[in-house]
C-alpha cells in the first residue's frame, strides 16, 4: 500500500495532491511502525509526518505554487542510479539475520543490558524513553540541537527587514 | 458470561469491519466527489463505533475502555467537521456536485 | 477475532487508497486521506489488542488529533491559499 | 662561523626590506641596494680565509621535514659560487643604476627588492647543507626572479614569463623533487657529504635514471631540451640578464648539477658505471647545438643567451667527465664564465642604452662610438672562447685536461668543435663593431651613462685578473676534489 | 535468502529506489525534497525490522511480558525523523527564497535563468 | 471564573482518566497542567461559552442516544445503496432554514446532519443551511426535522 | 454569514483538551510511548490549528513571536544544563547519577528535565517555522 | 560548547554579542582542542563516557592521535577565520540576520568538532547534521541569489549522503548489535566474510565521498563556496571537507580495516583514479573558471584528491600525506578564501577578468593570495610541499615511479590557475572600475596573513605537524601511535 502511494506520488504532478498522499503515506507508515512495535516512532512519525511536514509543505505550496512542469523526458539516468545502489542493498541485506531472528546479533549484544537494565538503573519502564534520554541522552541532545538548527535556519532564511517586505530577496 | 461477551465483541467487530469495507467500496463506485463524502461517513461513524464498541466489551471497565470512548467522542466530534469543511470548501472551489434534479448549483455560492 | 477485525480495516484502507491514487479532484484524496486517518486510528486500537497491550491508545489519540489538524490545515490553504488568513472569523457577532 | 653563514642569508633579504621601506627615496633605495650588496660580498668574504684553511661552518635552523633540517654549511664549491654571485651583484648593482635610470624603467623598487631576493636564494643554494634545503632556495630563486624577468609586463615579457615558469617550475617538481625523494627514500638522508651518500644503495641502471632525474630535473643547469627558459628570460631588462641569467640563476643549476655529482653521487662511487656514460654526450650536444643557433642569432641578447646554454653545458660536461681535473675545471668555469658572461651582457645592455641597438647586423662600426664598451666585450668573447688572457683560458685548460686525462675523446673533440663555433659567433661582432663602417643617417651617441661603463670595465677587467691570480678559486676548487 | 525473512529490507529498498527517484529525476524542488523525505523515511525500516521479535512486544516494561523488541533502533529512528523534518524545514525555506529570486521552482528554469543572468562577481 | 474552574476541573478529569497512574507526582502534575492549559485557554479566548458550553447543563446527554439510532438507521440506507449493484443515488442539494438560535445549536445541528450518513451540511449559517444529500429522500428528511426540533430542545429553548 | 461557524465552534472545544493532551504526552513519556518530542510537536500543531481557524494574527497575539523565538534556544539550553548540572555535581557530561542522592531518582530527575527542554525546543521550534512561512505572504507580520 | 554557544546568541539576538561568542567560542574550541592534543600525546587514546554509561552503552568521546589532530585544525581555523571575520559578516550579512548567522557558525563548528570528537558511529550522523544542515543556511545567506540555488544543490546532495552514512551504520549495527566504532570494529566478522560488511562499506564510502566531494561527486562545492559568505566559504572550506575525509579515514582504517579496504576489494584503485582525476581534471577546470572564489572552489576539489590519493595509497607516508593535508589545505584555503573575501568587499567582483592590476591597489592580499597559491601548487616553505613530499614517498614507497610522480604533475595544473590570478592581480593594466578600490578592512586581511604564516611557517619547520600526522597515520595503520 505504501509503494502504491509512493508510486502515485511520482506519477503526480500536482503538488497539492502529492502532499496530501505524502501525509497518507505518514499514516501507512507509522501503522507499519506499530505492527513492528515501536510505537514511540509511530507516534513521531504520525505527529511529524501527518501533521508538521502536511503544515509545512502547504506553507510552501502557498509561497511556491502548486503545479509541478513536465519533467523533461529522461528518467534512465536517474533510474540507474537508483537502481544500483538499491542493488547493493539487497546484496548487503541477504545475508542478514532474517526477520525476527533472536539469535541475531542485535539482540546478543547491548540491547539485553538496556531491556534488563533500563528499569532498575533509571527507573523509566520505557525503555525507549530511558535509551533515548539517557544511555544516549548526548544523541538526544544533538536531536534538539538539529531542530533547533532548522528553526533558527529557517528564520535567517525567511526573516526581512522590519517595516518593508521582501526587498532583501532580489539580488 | 465472558463467552457471551466475546461473542458480542465478535459481532461488533465484524459489523464494524464490515462498515469500513462497505464505506470503502462507496468510496470508489459513487459517482462524484459528493457523493462519496457519504460512503466516507458510514466508515467514520458506523465502522468506526461497531469497531470501538466491540473493544470496549473486551477491554471491560478499565482505563482502555476509557481511552476508546475517548476517542470515540474525538471522532464523534471531529469527524463531521471536517467533513463539512471538506464539502464547504470544495463547493466555494466550484466543484459542482452531479444532482439528480440537474439544476446544478444553487445560484448563491 | 482482532485479526480478522485489523484484516478487515486494511481491506477498506486499500479500497479508500484506490480512490486517493484515482482523485480526480483534490477533494477527492483529501476526502480519502482523512478516512485513511480515521481507519488508521481503528487500526492502531485492534493493534493494542491484537498484541495485547492495549494501553497504547494514547497514540491512537494522537493520530486522530492531528489527523483534524492536517485535514483542516489542508482545506484551509485549498479554500483561501494561505494558512494564516484570519478568513472571516474576525467577524463582528 | 655560523653568525656569518646566518648574515649571508638574512642580509640580503633584509635589504630587500630596506629597499622596499626607501621606496620612495630613489637615492637612498639604491644607496641601500649598494650597502646591502657590499655587506654581502664582505660577510661572504670574511669565511673565506676559515674555509681555505679547511674548515665548515655550519648552520642548522631547524627541521622542515623529520630527519630532514634547514641546514647550512660552507664548503669550497659552495663558497666559490657565493664569493662571485656576491661580488658581482657589487658591480651589477652599479650597472643596475645607470641602466634603469638611463632607460627610465618603471617599478625599480621592486626590480632592487626582487634583486635583493634573487641573492639572498642565490646565497641559500650556495651554503646549503642537503638536498632539501637546496631545492627550497633553488625554488624560491625562481619565483623571486620571475618577477624581474616579467619586469616590464607587456605580452611578450608575460609570454617569456610563462616559459620562465613553467620550464624551471616543471622540471623542478616533475624531475627534481622525485630525484630527491627517491635519494630521500634510498639514502635515508638528503645531507651533501664528501664521497657521496648514494654509494652503493642503488643499483647502476637506476643510478642512470636518477641522474637523468637530476640533470633535467635542474632546469637551471639549462641541458638540452630544457634550455628554452634561458632565451624566453631575455625579455628581462640586462641587468637581470646579466647577473642572473650569466651568474646566479644559471650558475645555481649547474652549481648544484655539481654538487650533486660529487656529493650525492660521489665521484668514485660513480665513476665506473656505465649507465652515466650518456651525461658526457648529452653535455656534449648541448655545447654544440646551443653553439650553433647561437651562431644563426641575429638578436645580440639570444646570441648571448644560447652561448650561456652552450657554456653551462662545458660546467656539465666537466662534472660529468668525474675526473678531478675537470671537477677543478667545472668549478673554475663556474667562475670564469661568471664574469666573462656578465661583462658581455654589460655590453649589450650598454649599447641597448646608447644606441637603442638590440641585432648584431646594426653593429657595424659601434666600436668607434663605445670604446670602452666594446673593448670589454672583446675581453668577455676572449674568455668564452677560451683564450687568454681571460679567466675563459684558464677554466677551459682544467676540462680539457679532464677529458684528456679520462681519454674521452669525444669531449675533448666537442671541445675543440665549440671554441670554433664561440669564435665564429662572437668574433665578428667584434669586427663588426670596430672594423665596420657605421652606417650613415645615425643619431650621435657615445658611451653609455658612466656606472655602466664603470661597471663593464671592472668585469672586463676581473675576467684578465682571473687569469693572472686564479689562486683563490683554484684553492677552493681543489679542495672540492681533495681527498677526504 | 528467504523473501518473506528479508520483507522490511525489500519494502526499505523500494522506498530508496523510489525517493532517490524522485531526488533525482523530478526538477520540481518541492516534489524533490518530498522524494528526499520518501527516501529517508525508507531506512525506518531497515533499521527498525529487524528489532522485531515475533511473540515479543514494545518495548515498555510491564508486568506478564519478558520479550521485548529491540528499543535502541527506535531511539536511533526517532532521531533520524527527527532530522528529516529539520532538513525538510530548511528546504522548504531555501526553496522559498528561491522561489521569490526567481519567480521559478523549476530546475530547469532556474539553470536557464541563470546561464542568461550576466556574468556578475558572485561576491 | 466559574467557567474557568469548571473547565480546570473537567480537564483534571480528563489527565486522569488518560492517566491512569495515580502517583503523588503524576496527580499534582495533572492539576498544574489543566490549570496551566486554562489559564493559556483563557488567554485565547477559546473558554467562553462556545468552547465551554457549560450552560447547557447535562442536556446533550440526553441527545446523544437518539443520535446515535439515526446514524445506525441513515447508515444502514446507505450501506444498501452502496451494495446495490444498481447504486439508486440521486443526488439533492436542499437549502433550508434552521431554527436554532445559538452558534451552539446550529454547530450541533450542523455536525449532526452531516454524522448521519447520507446527508452533509455544505453551507452553514444562521439564517440558511445548505444541506447535500445522497438521495431525494434523504435530503428532505432534514427540512424541519425531528433533529432541528431535539437541538433546539438541547439549546435550551422552550 | 460566519461560514467558519462549526469549526470555530468545534475549535474552541478541542483545543484545551489537545493541549492537555499533549501535556500528557509529556509527563507519561517515561511510562508509555510518548515524551517530549511528541509533545512539543501536539503543542506546536495545536496553536497551529488555533492560527488557522482564528488566523495568525490572533495566535501571533497570543502566543507572541518574542515567546516562540526564546522558546527555541531555551530548550536546548535546558538540556544543556542540566548536562552541566551533572558535571558541577561531579559526574560526567549529562550524569543524571549525581543529580540526587540516590541514583536511580536522579536518573528520573535528569529525563524529567532534558525532556521538558525537548519539548520547549521542539514546541518553539515548529511554531516559529510555520510562522516564518504562513506570515510571509502578508504585510502584517514583523 | 559551541553548542551551548549558539542558543545563546540566539537569546541574545544581537549580531555583536553573536560575535563575540563566536568568537570566543572558536578560541575556547582552539584551546581546548590543543589541550586534548596535548594529552593524547602524554596519555594515549582519551575515552570520556558520556551521562557515565559505559560504552558501549551509552555515547562515549573518544580521543586519539587522529581526531585530535583534525580538532586542532577545525579550532585553528575558527580562531581566525571567526573573529576576523566579522566586518565580512557586516557587510555581507543583513543586519537583523547577523546574530543568527553567529549562531549557525557556533553551530557548524560545534557540529564538525562533534564528527571528530565522538566514538559512536550514529552520534556521529547526528553532529554530521548539525554541521551540515548550519553549513546549508550559511551557504544560503549568501547576497548572491545563486547562493540559494547552491546551497539547495548542497542540501539534496548532502542528505543522500547523510542518508547513506545512516544505511551504512545500521548495515553494521545489524552485524555487530552495538554502535560504538571501536566495538564496532572488534566485533564485525572476518574481513570480508560478510556481504551486509561490504555493503556497509559501499554505502559509508559514497555517503562520505559526497559529503567529502570527491570527484566525480563535487557537483555542489563549486557554486556553494562561490556563492556563500567570504566568511563562510573560508570556514567551510577548511574545514569541512577535511572532518569529511575524518571520517572516511575512521570508518575506513579504525572500523573495516585496511585489510578489507585495501586488500579484498578494488578500493584502492577505484580511488586512486579517482583521485588522479580529480588532481587533474577538477585542477583543470580550475584553469578555465573568471571567478576567482570559482577557481578556488575548484581547486579544493583537486587537492581533496591528494588527500584521497595518499588514502589510497595505504601506507605511512601517504596516509602521513593525507592527515597532514588535512591541515595544510585547510590553512592555506581558509586564507586564500578570506582574502577572496576581503577583494569581493573591497572591489566589489571577484572576477579575474575585472580584477587587472589589482595589486597595485591591494598589495598585501595580493602578495598573500600568492602564497597561499604557492602552498597550493607544493612550492618548498610552504605547506603544500609537505603534502606533496609525502605523496612522492608514498608512491615511491609503493615501488612506482608514476605514482610519485602523479601529486607532482598535478602541480603543474596548479601552477597554471594561480598563475591567471598573478597575471590578473600583477601584471594586466589597471582595470578602470578598480580606482577607487583600496585595501579593505584590517581584521580580514590579519586573519589571512595569520593563517599565511602558519601555511608558511608548518611549510618551513614541519616537524609538530608532520609528527602529529605520522602519528595519526599510524594509529589508523596499526592502531597505535609509532
Ligand atoms: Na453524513
Ligand atoms: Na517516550
Amino acid at each position: 500500500m505504501m509503494a502504491a502511494t509512493v508510486a502515485v506520488m511520482i506519477v503526480q504532478r500536482n503538488l497539492f495532491a502529492v502532499v496530501v498522499l505524502s501525509g497518507v503515506y505518514s499514516f501507512l507508515m507509522a501503522t507499519v511502525l506499530v505492527a513492528l512495535d515501536a510505537v514511540d516512532v509511530a507516534m513521531t512519525e504520525a505527529s511529524v509526518g501527518a501533521g508538521i511536514s502536511t503544515v509545512l509543505l502547504l506553507g510552501a505550496l502557498y509561497l511556491t505554487g502548486a503545479t509541478e512542469a513536465k519533467p523533461v523526458a529522461r528518467p534512465w539516468l536517474p533510474l540507474a542510479v537508483s537502481l544500483a545502489t538499491v542493488g547493493i542493498l539487497v546484496y548487503g541485506t541477504s545475508d542478514l539475520p532474517p526477520f525476527s531472528d533472536p539469535g541475531s546479533p542485535i539482540f546478543q549484544h547491548v540491547e539485553p543490558r538496556y531491556v534488563s537494565g533500563a528499569l532498575p538503573e533509571t527507573g523509566i519502564p520505557n525503555i525507549v524513553t530511558a535509551v533515548l534520554a539517557s544511555y544516549r541522552g548526548y544523541d538526544t541532545l544533538g536531536e534538539t540541537t538539529v531542530v533547533f538548527t532548522a528553526g533558527a535556519g529557517v528564520v535567517a532564511l525567511l526573516r526581512r527587514r522590519r517595516g518593508r517586505g521582501g526587498a532583501e530577496a532580489k539580488p | 458470561m465472558s463467552l457471551a461477551i466475546d461473542l458480542a465483541s465478535w459481532a461488533l467487530l465484524v459489523a464494524g469491519g464490515f462498515f469500513c469495507i462497505v464505506g470503502g467500496i462507496g468510496l470508489i463506485r459513487m459517482p462524484d466527489f459528493y457523493t462519496r463524502m457519504h460512503a466516507a461517513s458510514v466508515t467514520d461513524t458506523l465502522g468506526a463505533g461497531f469497531m470501538l464498541a466491540g473493544m470496549m466489551l473486551q477491554a471491560g471497565l478499565t482505563l482502555v475502555t476509557v481511552k476508546l470512548a475517548l476517542i470515540g467522542v474525538l471522532l464523534f466530534f471531529t469527524s463531521p467537521t471536517a467533513t463539512h469543511a471538506l464539502a464547504r470548501a470544495a463547493m466555494t472551489r466550484g466543484v459542482q456536485p452531479l444532482l439528480a434534479d440537474g439544476e446544478g448549483a444553487p445560484s448563491k455560492r | 477475532m482482532f485479526a480478522a477485525a485489523a484484516v478487515a480495516l486494511l481491506v477498506a484502507a486499500a479500497l479508500v487508497l484506490v480512490r486517493a491514487a484515482l482523485g480526480p479532484t483534490v477533494f477527492d484524496r483529501v476526502q480519502a486521506a482523512n478516512t485513511i486517518g480515521t481507519l488508521a486510528v481503528l487500526i492502531l486500537s485492534v493493534f493494542g489488542f491484537l498484541t495485547g497491550r492495549p494501553d497504547f491508545l494514547d497514540l491512537a489519540l494522537t493520530y486522530g488529533l492531528l489527523n483534524v489538524v492536517g485535514t483542516i490545515a489542508v482545506l484551509k490553504f485549498f479554500q483561501y491559499g494561505d494558512l494564516g488568513d484570519p478568513g472571516e472569523a474576525e467577524e463582528p457577532r | 662561523m655560523s653568525a656569518g653563514v646566518a648574515a649571508a642569508l638574512v642580509l640580503p633579504a633584509a635589504g630587500a626590506g630596506a629597499i622596499l621601506a626607501l621606496g620612495r627615496w630613489p637615492n637612498a633605495r639604491e644607496a641601500a641596494t649598494l650597502a646591502t650588496a657590499g655587506g654581502l660580498f664582505a660577510v661572504v668574504a670574511s669565511l673565506l680565509p676559515a674555509v681555505l684553511a679547511g674548515a665548515r661552518p655550519e648552520l642548522v635552523v631547524l627541521e622542515m621535514l623529520p630527519g630532514i633540517p634547514l641546514a647550512f654549511r660552507v664548503e669550497p664549491l659552495g663558497m666559490l659560487f657565493a664569493l662571485v654571485a656576491s661580488g658581482l651583484w657589487i658591480v651589477n648593482s652599479i650597472y643596475s643604476i645607470g641602466y634603469m635610470r638611463a632607460n627610465g624603467e618603471a617599478h625599480q623598487t621592486r626590480f632592487y627588492c626582487f634583486f635583493a631576493l634573487s641573492l639572498a636564494a642565490t646565497m641559500g643554494i650556495a651554503f646549503a647543507a642537503n638536498l632539501a634545503t637546496l631545492f627550497l632556495f633553488y625554488e624560491l630563486l625562481t619565483l623571486a626572479t620571475y618577477p624581474l624577468v616579467t619586469h616590464h609586463g607587456t605580452p611578450e615579457a608575460r609570454a617569456g614569463g610563462r616559459v620562465y615558469l613553467w620550464i624551471l617550475l616543471g622540471t623542478s617538481i616533475m624531475l627534481l623533487l622525485l630525484a630527491v625523494a627517491v635519494t630521500w627514500f634510498q639514502a635515508g638522508t638528503l645531507e651533501f657529504r664528501a664521497g657521496g651518500i648514494l654509494g652503493g644503495r642503488v643499483g647502476s641502471a637506476a643510478t642512470g635514471g636518477l641522474l637523468a632525474l637530476y640533470v633535467f630535473g635542474i632546469g637551471k643547469a639549462a641541458l638540452m631540451p630544457v634550455h628554452r627558459w634561458l632565451p624566453a628570460a631575455m625579455v628581462a631588462p640586462t641587468p637581470v640578464s646579466a647577473l642572473l641569467h650569466a651568474v646566479a640563476v644559471v650558475k645555481a643549476g649547474v652549481f648544484t648539477v655539481v654538487k650533486v655529482i660529487v656529493y650525492v653521487f660521489g665521484v668514485e662511487a660513480t665513476a665506473g658505471l656505465r649507465s652515466v656514460d650518456w651525461l658526457p654526450t648529452v653535455a656534449g650536444f648541448t655545447i654544440v647545438a646551443a653553439s650553433v643557433v647561437a651562431l644563426a642569432a641575429d638578436n645580440l641578447k639570444r646570441r648571448l643567451a644560447y652561448s650561456t646554454v652552450s657554456q653551462l653545458a662545458y660546467v656539465v660536461l666537466a662534472a660529468s667527465l668525474l675526473a678531478p681535473v675537470s671537477l677543478v675545471g667545472a668549478a673554475l668555469h663556474i667562475a670564469a664564465h661568471a664574469v666573462g658572461k656578465i661583462t658581455l651582457f654589460f655590453a649589450a645592455g650598454a649599447i641597448y642604452t646608447a644606441a637603442h641597438k638590440t641585432l648584431v647586423s646594426e653593429l657595424d662600426g659601434i666600436g668607434r662610438r663605445m670604446p670602452w664598451t666594446m673593448a670589454a666585450f672583446a675581453v668577455g668573447a676572449l674568455s668564452m672562447i677560451g683564450l687568454p688572457p681571460t679567466a675563459g683560458f684558464v677554466s677551459k685548460w682544467f676540462i680539457l685536461s679532464g677529458a684528456a686525462a679520462t681519454q674521452h675523446w669525444v669531449a675533448v673533440t666537442v671541445i675543440a668543435a665549440s671554441t670554433l663555433l664561440n669564435a665564429g659567433y662572437f668574433l665578428p661582432v667584434v669586427y663588426r663593431a670596430f672594423f665596420r663602417a657605421p652606417p650613415g643617417g645615425e643619431h650621435a651617441h657615445g658611451e653609455a651613462p658612466l656606472p655602466m661603463v664603470a661597471a663593464l670595465a671592472i668585469t672586463a677587467a676581473l675576467t684578465v685578473a682571473l687569469f693572472f691570480h686564479a689562486d683563490v678559486p683554484l684553492a677552493l676548487a681543489r679542495q672540492l676534489v681533495a681527498p677526504h | 535468502m528467504s523473501l518473506p525473512g528479508h520483507f522490511t529490507y525489500w519494502i526499505t529498498v523500494f522506498l530508496m529506489v523510489a525517493g532517490l527517484y524522485i531526488v533525482i529525476a523530478r526538477g520540481n524542488l518541492v516534489k524533490k525534497l518530498v522524494g528526499l523525505s520518501v527516501f529517508q523515511t525508507s531506512v525506518y525500516l531497515l533499521y527498525i525490522g529487524p528489532g522485531k521479535l515475533i511473540g515479543g512486544t514494545a518495548p515498555i516494561i510491564a508486568p506478564g511480558y519478558s520479550v521485548y523488541s529491540n528499543p535502541l533502533p527506535h531511539v536511533l529512528i526517532l532521531t533520524a525523523i527527527v532530522v528529516g523534518v529539520a532538513t525538510l524545514a530548511l528546504g522548504l525555506a531555501i526553496v522559498v527564497r528561491i522561489r521569490e529570486a526567481y519567480g521559478t521552482i523549476e530546475e530547469d528554469e532556474i539553470l536557464r535563468a541563470d546561464a542568461h543572468a550576466p556574468q556578475r562577481g558572485g561576491a | 471564573m466559574l467557567r474557568a474552574a469548571n473547565s480546570v476541573v473537567v480537564l483534571f478529569a480528563f489527565w486522569l482518566l488518560l492517566s491512569g497512574y495515580f502517583t503523588a507526582f503524576l496527580v499534582t502534575a495533572g492539576f498544574a497542567c489543566a490549570v496551566a492549559v486554562v489559564a493559556f485557554a483563557w488567554r485565547m479566548e477559546v473558554i467562553d461559552h462556545e468552547g465551554h458550553p457549560m450552560h447547557l447543563g447535562l442536556r446533550p446527554f440526553a441527545y446523544v442516544p437518539w443520535l446515535l439510532k439515526e446514524i445506525l438507521k441513515s447508515g444502514w440506507q446507505v450501506t444498501r445503496i452502496i451494495l446495490d449493484p444498481k447504486l439508486p443515488v440521486s443526488p439533492t442539494l436542499v437549502r433550508f432554514r434552521p431554527s436554532q438560535r445559538t452558534d451552539v445549536g446550529l454547530v450541533t445541528h450542523a455536525n449532526s446532519i452531516t454524522l448521519t450518513p447520507g446527508t452533509i451540511s455544505v453551507e452553514v449559517g444562521r439564517d440558511s443551511f445548505l444541506v447535500h444529500g445522497l438521495t431525494r429522500e434523504s435530503a428532505a428528511g432534514v427540512v424541519a426535522s425531528e433533529m432541528d426540533r431535539r437541538v433546539c430542545r438541547f439549546e435550551g429553548q422552550r | 454569514m460566519k461560514r467558519l461557524l462549526v469549526l470555530r465552534v468545534i475549535a474552541k472545544e478541542l483545543i484545551p483538551f489537545m493541549l492537555l493532551f499533549a501535556l500528557y504526552v509529556q509527563f507519561h513519556g517515561e511510562l508509555g510511548p510518548g515524551g517530549g518530542f511528541q509533545a512539543g510537536v501536539i503543542i506546536a500543531a495545536t496553536v497551529v490549528f488555533y492560527a488557522i481557524i482564528f488566523g495568525l494574527p490572533t495566535a501571533r497575539k497570543v502566543v507572541p513571536d518574542w515567546l516562540v523565538e526564546t522558546m527555541m534556544p531555551l530548550g536546548v539550553l535546558v538540556y544543556a544544563g542540566v548536562g552541566f548540572a551533572g558535571l558541577f555535581l561531579g559526574g560526567n557530561y549529562l550524569d543524571y547519577f549525581v543529580l540526587d542522592a540516590d541514583p536511580v531518582h536522579g536518573q528520573e530527575r535528569g529525563v524529567f528535565w532534558i525532556e521538558v527542554g525537548v519539548a520547549i525546543t521542539v514546541a518553539g521550534v515548529m511554531l516559529k517555522i510555520f510562522y516564518m512561512f504562513a506570515g510571509r505572504g502578508r504585510s502584517l507580520d514583523e | 560548547m559551541p553548542l551551548v554557544a549558539a542558543p545563546l546568541v540566539v537569546l541574545l539576538r544581537s549580531g555583536r554579542a553573536g560575535w563575540l561568542i563566536a568568537a570566543g567560542v572558536s578560541v575556547a574550541s582552539l584551546a581546548g582542542a590543543l589541550a586534548l592534543a596535548a594529552r593524547v600525546r602524554a596519555e594515549g587514546v582519551l575515552s570520556y563516557a558520556l551521562g557515565s554509561w559505559q560504552p558501549p552503552y551509552g555515547i562515549e568521546y573518544r580521543i586519539d592521535a587522529v581526531n585530535a589532530f583534525v580538532l586542532v585544525l577545525v579550532g585553528l581555523v575558527a580562531a581566525v577565520v571567526v573573529p576576523f571575520g566579522r566586518p565580512a559578516v557586516a557587510a555581507e550579512v543583513a543586519a537583523e540576520r547577523r546574530y543568527l548567522f553567529y549562531a549557525m557558525l557556533c553551530l557548524a563548528l560545534a557540529g564538525l568538532n562533534g564528527i571528530a570528537i565522538t566514538g559512536d558511529a550514529f552520534n556521529l550522523f547526528v553532529f554530521l547534521e548539525i554541521s551540515s544542515l548550519s553549513s546549508y543556511v550559511l551557504i544560503a545567506l549568501g547576497r548572491d541569489r545563486r547562493a540559494l540555488v547552491a546551497s539547495f544543490q548542497y542540501l539534496i546532495m548532502g542528505t543522500i549522503g547523510a542518508t547513506f552514512i545512516v544505511i551504512g551504520v545500521g548495515l553494521l549495527y545489524l552485524q555487530t548489535g552495538t554502535l560504538n566504532m571501536a566495538d564496532i570494529a572488534a566485533r564485525l566478522e572476518a574481513p570480508g566474510a560478510a556481504r551486509a560488511t561490504l555493503a556497509a562499506l559501499a554505502f559509508l564510502t559514497v555517503g562520505i565521498c559526497l559529503k567529502l566531494a570527491l570527484f566525480p561527486l563535487h557537483m555542489w562545492l563549486p557554486n556553494a563556496y562561490t556563492y556563500a559568505p567570504s566568511v563562510v566559504t573560508a570556514f567551510l572550506a577548511a574545514t569541512a571537507t577535511k572532518v569529511s575525509v575524518y571520517v572516511l579515514l575512521r570508518f575506513w582504517f579504525t572500523i573495516f580495516g585496511a585489510n578489507l579496504v585495501f586488500e579484498r576489494l578494488p578500493m584502492p584503485d577505484i580511488f586512486l583514479a579517482l583521485s588522479v582525476l580529480a588532481m587533474f581534471v577538477a585542477s583543470g577546470i580550475a584553469v578555465y573558471q573568471r571567478n576567482l572564489k570559482r577557481m578556488l572552489a575548484y581547486s579544493s576539489v583537486g587537492q581533496i584528491g591528494y588527500m584521497t590519493l595518499g588514502i589510497s595509497l595505504d601506507n605511512v607516508p601517504g596516509l602521513t600525506g593525507s592527515v597532514v593535508h588535512l591541515f595544510n589545505h585547510g590553512v592555506t584555503k581558509g586564507a586564500m578564501f578570506l582574502f577572496a573575501g576581503a577583494i569581493a568587499m573591497a572591489a566589489g567582483t571577484v572576477d579575474l577578468d575585472r580584477l587587472g592590476g589589482l595589486a597595485k591597489r591591494m598589495p598585501l592580499t595580493c602578495a598573500g593570495l600568492v602564497i597561499g597559491g604557492f602552498s597550493l601548487i607544493g612550492v618548498p616553505a610552504t605547506a603544500g610541499f609537505v603534502t606533496k613530499w609525502y605523496l612522492v614517498l608514498a608512491g615511491l614507497e609503493k615501488g612506482s615511479l608514476l605514482l610519485a610522480a602523479l601529486p607532482a604533475a598535478s602541480s603543474l595544473v596548479a601552477i597554471a590557475y594561480v598563475w591567471r590570478f598573478v597575471e590578473a592581480a600583477y601584471m594586466r593594466e589597471a582595470h578602470p572600475d578598480l580606482a577607487g578600490v583600496k585595501e579593505g578592512f584590517a581584521a580580514p586581511l590579519v586573519g589571512g596573513w595569520i593563517l599565511i604564516a602558519i601555511c608558511l611557517y608548518v611549510g618551513i619547520d614541519s616537524t609538530w605537524t608532520v609528527e602529529a600526522a605520522r602519528r595519526a597515520a599510524a594509529q589508523l595503520l596499526f592502531g597505535a601511535p609509532q
